[in-house]
C-alpha cells in the first residue's frame, strides 16, 4: 500500500440513542477529530433495543484517532458512562490514509 | 359504553406485539407522525386562541400549574415510601407522572367531540406549560442536596426539545395566521388529524406491547401506582376544573391532562439528567399501563366525574 | 381503452428504472404505503361487511378457497413437467402465483369504481382468505416426502405476518367501528386512498424495471409462463365467480385476485421455509412480469371476458 | 404587508435550527415530501397544459430559457471579477443562480392564489425547462479550454435525475389524464399540497439554519450578491414577461424562476461535474440567504414591480 | 490502555434482511450474548441488493464474543446457511471493555 | 474456526452519499467483487453532515477484497477524490469464510 498508511485506532461505541447530545461534546474533549455515526439497534444485558421509537433506539459512533486518543476516549467513557447507560465499546486496529487528519 | 374507534388501533397494535407479528412500523414513521401530531395541536389551539384575550388565561394558567405540581411531589413520596423505589428512580418516574401526554390529551379531544361536548381550544395552552415544570420538579428531587445538575443544559433540552418546539410553534403559527390564514392547510392538519392519531396509536400498541415485559419484571407495587396515579391526578384536575369554573368539556380535557404521563419529553430528558434512574421501570409504567388505561377507562371515567362532581358541587 | 390513471404511476416508475433514474423511494415510504393500504383495504371491507351476514359468505368462502387451491397444484406441474425446474425453485414459484396482490386487487375495484361497475365490499374477505393457503400447499410440495418442515413456526409466520395482521384487523375495525364510527376516519383511510396507491405505484415500478434484469436471465418459459398463468387463472376465478352465481364487478375482483400473484407476504415466507429455491426467479415472474401484465392488460381482459361469459351461461 | 402562512413555517424551523433544538426532520421524510412536492406541480401543470395547444409554448419557451441563460453568464463575470473567487467556485455557484429553485416557484403560486391573481398552469413547463440548461453551462464556464468533461454522464445525470424525471413525468400523467382523469387523485395531490409544502418548508428552515455558519465563513461579498443576484435576475425575468406580453400573474411568476436558486437538483450534479468547487460557498449562499430572501421578500417584491412595470410599459 | 481491555472477537454478519427472524435465535443458541443490527444493501455474488424494498434489503448484524462461540457461529452459519442464503461473514480481532460480558 | 477460513482486507470508505453513483462503477473497475453500504451521517475537517437532507449526507461503504484489490482501491481513492471531497478511507484485517469470493 502507499507510503502516506499508518496504522490509528478504530473506537467503536454503540449506545442509545438519547445519548449522541451528551457524548458528542465529550469526544471533542478527549481529542477526536471527526465521529462517523449509524443508526442501530440491538440486543445485550439491558434487553433488546428494537428501533420502534427513539427511547428504544441505539447509534454507532465510530472515532478514528491515534492510541493516546483512543485510550482517554475509553476511560473517560469508562468513568463516566459505563455504569448509567446501554452501551458496548471496542477498539480496532485500522491502516488508515493522511494519518495527520486523526 | 361506545368506543372510540381510534383506540381499536392501538388494540390491533398491542395485539400485533402480543402475537410477535412481523408489522414493524418503521422508526421515522413515528418521527414523521409525532411532528404532524404536535403541530396541528398547536395550531388548532393557536387558531381558538386568536378568539379570546391571551391575558384572560394568565390566572388559570398559574392555578393549573401550580396545583400540577402536587402530582409529582406526591408521586415521588409514594414511591418512596410505599414503593421503596431508589431516589433517581422514584423521582424519574415522578416526573414522567407529572409531566403530560399529548396523545391521550388528542384521543381526548375526539372523545369530546364525537359525544359533540363543547372544549375551548386554548385548553392546548395549558398542554404545552404542564410539560416542563414538572420535569425539573423531577430533576431537582433526584439531585437534592447532591448539587451538580445542569440546569441550563436541562432547560435548553426542555425548552429547545421538539414537543415544546413543536407546540408552541404551531401555536403561534396558528395564533399568527388565524382562521383564514390558516384555512388552505386545514387539509392536511386537521382534516387528516384523527387518521394520523389512529396510524400513531397503532405504532404505539406496537411499542407499549414490548413495554409490557419491562413491567412485568418491575412486581405489583409499580402496577397499582400506574392505575392509580391517574385516577389520583384526575380527581385534581376535576378539583381545579371546578375552581376555575371550566365547561364539562374542559374539565374532561384538564382531568386527562393531569391524569396522563409522559413518555415523549419526559424519557429523553430523565435519560440525561438522572441516568441513573432505570428507564424500564418509567417507561414501562407510563407507556406499558397508564396510556392504555387513560385512553381504554381514564377518560370515559373523567367524562363520567366531571358530569357527576358537576352535580355534587352545584 | 380508457387508461385507470394510477397505472400511469407505474410506468413512470419503470420508465426511471429502465432509464437508470437517480429517482429512489426511501424504503421506509414503501412499508409505510403498504401498510396503509392493506389497513384501508381491510377498513373498506369491514365497514361494507356490517351490511352482510357473515354466514352468508361461509359457503362462497369455501368454494373459493378450494377452487383457488388447483392454482397452485396446476402451477407445480407445468413448472416441473414443461418448465424442468427443480422442485424448490417449481414450488416456491407455485406459492407465489396461488397467493394473491393486494395492489393489484386496489386497481381492479379502482378500475371498477371509475367505470361505475358496483361490486361488493366483502370481497375483500376473499382476498384476506386467500393469501394463506397457497402458501402451505407450496411448502407441501416442495418438502413431500421430505420431512423437515417447521409448519408451526411457518404458520405463524404467515398468520402473524404483516398482511394478514393488517387486512384482518382493518377487517375487523371497520366492521367494530362501522359507517358511522369510521366516518371522521375517512379523510385519511378513503379519500387518500388513491393517490397513495398512485404512489405505491410508481414504487412498484421502481422496483419491478430491477426485476426485470433477473427474468431476462431465466429464459423465455418463464415469461410464458408469467403471461399464461393469470390467464388461466383468471378463467377459473370468472368460472368460479359464475358458479356462485356473482355479479359481474365482484366476478371482475374475483378473477383479478386468481390471476395475481403474491410479492409481498410469499417472498417472505418463502424464503424462510424453502430458502433451496431461487428468489429471483418467483420475484422476477411475479412483479416483473404478472404484475403488470395484470394492470394493463389483465384487468380490462377478464372484465371483457366477464361481460362475454355472461352471456354465454345465461 | 400579509404574510403566506407556509412562510411561518420556514420561519419556525429557522428558529429552531438557531437554537439547537433537538427537533430534527428524518432525511426520509425530506425525500419523501420533495417527490411529492415535484409529482404534484408537474400533475398540476399537466392538467393546465391539457387546455392549450403545446405548439402555442414554443417560442415563448424558447425565449424564455435564451434570456435566463444570461443569468449564469453574469453571474460568473461578477464572481470572478468582483468576487475573485477560483474558476470552479464561480461556476458552480452561477450553475445554482441559472438555475430554479421549485419550493420558491410552489411559494409564488400559493401567493398569488391567496391573492386571487390568476396565473397560468403551463409556467411549470418553464420551471422544468429552466432548470438543466444553467447546469451545463456552469460545467461549461468551469471547465473551458480544459477538456476532460464527460458531458454524456452529466446530461443523464440531469435528465435522468430525479426532478426532471417526476416534474416531466407529472407534467405527462397530468396531460394523458386529463381533469376528469386525475380528479380521484385530487384529494391527495391538489387537496394537500399546501400543507405538505408547509411541512417542506419546516424541514428547509432546519437545513438552512445550518448553512448560515458556513456563508458566515465566506465573508460579506457572496452575502450581498445572494440578494443582489434575485432582485437583477428577477428584473430580467420580468423584462421578459413583458416582451412576451404576460399577464402580472405570470410575470410575477417568471420573475421568481429567475430570481430563484437551484438546491436540488443543481448541488448533486455540480459536486459530480465540478468535485473541485467548494458545496458551502454555492448551498450556503442559495439555500442560507437568497431562498429566505425570495420567500419573505422576494416575491412580494417582484409583485410589486410587476404591476408597477405594467404601467410604466403600457 | 485501562487493564479491564481483553481481546474479543467481532464477528460481522452481511445477509438478507428476511433472515433476521431466523437467525436471531440461532446467535443466541451458540452463546452469543448480544448484536447489533444496522440496515445495509449491496452487491455480492447475488446481485445488487438495492434495499428498495424488503425483499432486495440486507441488514448487517454484529456479534462481539469470545473466540470459542465466535468459531460456533462461523461454522453454524457456514453448515445451515451459507449455501442457500446471500451472506458474508468476517471475523476481526477486537479489544472490548468489561470482557466479562462477552 | 474452519480450514477454510482466511485472511482478507476490509476497506470501509465514509463519504458523501452524492459520490455513490460514482464510486461504484470504480470499486468494480479495481476488482471489488462486492460491496455493502449503510446510510451514515458524522463530522469531520468539512465540518458537520448532519444527515438532514441528501447533500449533508454520508454513506459508509465496506469492501472486502484481497490485498492487491484493497491497495489499489486505496491508491485510486487517494490519487482521483481525497483532494476534492471529504472521505475518509481505513483498512482492517478481516478472517473470511469462502475466500475465494473476495
Ligand atoms: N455482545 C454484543 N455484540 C454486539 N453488540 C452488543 C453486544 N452486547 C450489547 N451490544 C449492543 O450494545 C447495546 C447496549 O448493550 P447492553 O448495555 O448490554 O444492553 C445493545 O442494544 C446492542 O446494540
Ligand atoms: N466483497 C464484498 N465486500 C463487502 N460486502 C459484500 C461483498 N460481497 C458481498 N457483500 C455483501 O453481502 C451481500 C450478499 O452477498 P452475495 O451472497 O455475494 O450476493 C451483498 O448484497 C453485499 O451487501
Ligand atoms: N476521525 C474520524 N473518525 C471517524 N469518522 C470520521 C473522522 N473524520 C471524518 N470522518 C467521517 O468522514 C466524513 C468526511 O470527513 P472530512 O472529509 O474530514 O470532513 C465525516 O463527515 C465523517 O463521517
Ligand atoms: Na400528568
Ligand atoms: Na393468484
Ligand atoms: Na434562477
Amino acid at each position: 500500500m502507499s507510503p502516506a498508511v499508518a496504522l490509528r485506532k478504530l473506537v467503536t461505541i454503540v449506545c442509545e440513542a438519547d445519548m449522541e447530545s451528551t457524548l458528542l461534546p465529550e469526544l471533542a474533549r478527549v481529542g477526536a477529530r471527526g465521529y462517523t455515526i449509524t443508526e442501530a439497534r440491538g440486543q445485550g444485558a439491558r434487553g433488546v433495543r428494537d428501533g420502534a421509537w427513539r427511547a428504544s433506539s441505539n447509534i454507532r459512533i465510530e472515532v478514528l484517532c491515534d492510541a493516546q486518543v483512543a485510550g482517554d476516549l475509553v476511560d473517560m467513557l469508562q468513568a463516566r458512562y459505563y455504569a448509567d447507560y446501554g452501551m458496548v465499546v471496542f477498539v480496532v486496529d485500522a491502516a488508515v490514509l493522511r494519518p495527520a487528519k486523526f | 359504553m361506545s368506543f372510540e374507534p381510534v383506540i381499536l388501533f392501538f388494540m390491533l397494535g398491542l395485539l400485533a406485539g402480543v402475537v410477535r407479528s412481523d408489522l414493524k412500523i418503521p422508526g421515522v414513521v413515528y418521527e414523521a407522525l409525532s411532528i404532524f401530531l404536535l403541530l396541528a395541536i398547536g395550531m388548532k389551539g393557536g387558531v381558538e386562541l386568536a378568539r379570546h384575550s391571551v391575558l384572560d388565561l394568565a390566572l388559570p394558567a398559574a392555578v393549573v400549574v401550580g396545583t400540577a405540581l402536587l402530582i409529582p411531589l406526591a408521586a415521588f413520596q409514594v414511591l418512596r415510601v410505599v414503593g421503596r423505589l431508589s431516589r433517581p428512580d422514584a423521582a424519574s418516574i415522578a416526573a414522567h407522572y407529572g409531566s403530560v401526554s399529548v396523545v391521550t390529551f388528542a384521543v381526548a379531544s375526539s372523545y369530546l367531540a364525537s359525544r359533540a361536548l363543547p372544549a375551548d381550544g386554548y385548553m392546548t395552552v395549558f398542554l404545552a406549560l404542564l410539560e416542563l415544570p414538572a420535569l425539573l420538579v423531577g430533576v431537582f428531587l433526584a439531585r437534592r442536596g447532591q448539587g451538580g445538575v445542569r440546569w441550563k443544559a436541562l432547560l435548553h433540552e426542555v425548552l429547545a426539545g421538539k414537543s415544546i418546539v413543536l407546540l408552541a410553534g404551531g401555536l403561534l403559527i396558528g395564533w399568527l395566521a388565524g382562521p383564514q390564514g390558516i384555512q388552505p392547510l386545514d387539509r392536511v392538519f386537521f382534516d387528516l388529524f384523527k387518521g394520523m392519531l389512529a396510524f400513531f396509536l397503532l405504532e404505539m400498541g406496537l411499542v407499549a406491547a414490548g413495554r409490557l415485559a419491562d413491567l412485568r419484571r418491575a412486581g405489583p407495587f409499580l402496577l397499582v401506582f400506574a392505575i392509580g396515579t391517574p385516577i389520583c391526578a384526575g380527581l385534581l384536575g376535576l378539583l381545579t376544573a371546578r375552581l376555575l369554573d371550566f365547561s364539562v368539556g374542559n374539565s374532561v380535557l384538564l382531568a386527562t391532562l393531569y391524569a396522563s404521563s409522559s413518555y415523549i419529553a419526559a424519557p429523553a430528558a430523565m435519560r440525561i439528567a438522572v441516568p441513573e434512574a432505570n428507564p424500564a421501570l418509567s417507561i414501562g409504567a407510563s407507556l406499558g399501563v397508564t396510556f392504555p388505561f387513560n385512553l381504554i377507562a381514564g377518560i370515559p371515567l373523567y367524562h363520567w366525574l366531571a358530569t357527576h362532581l358537576k352535580g355534587v358541587f352545584a
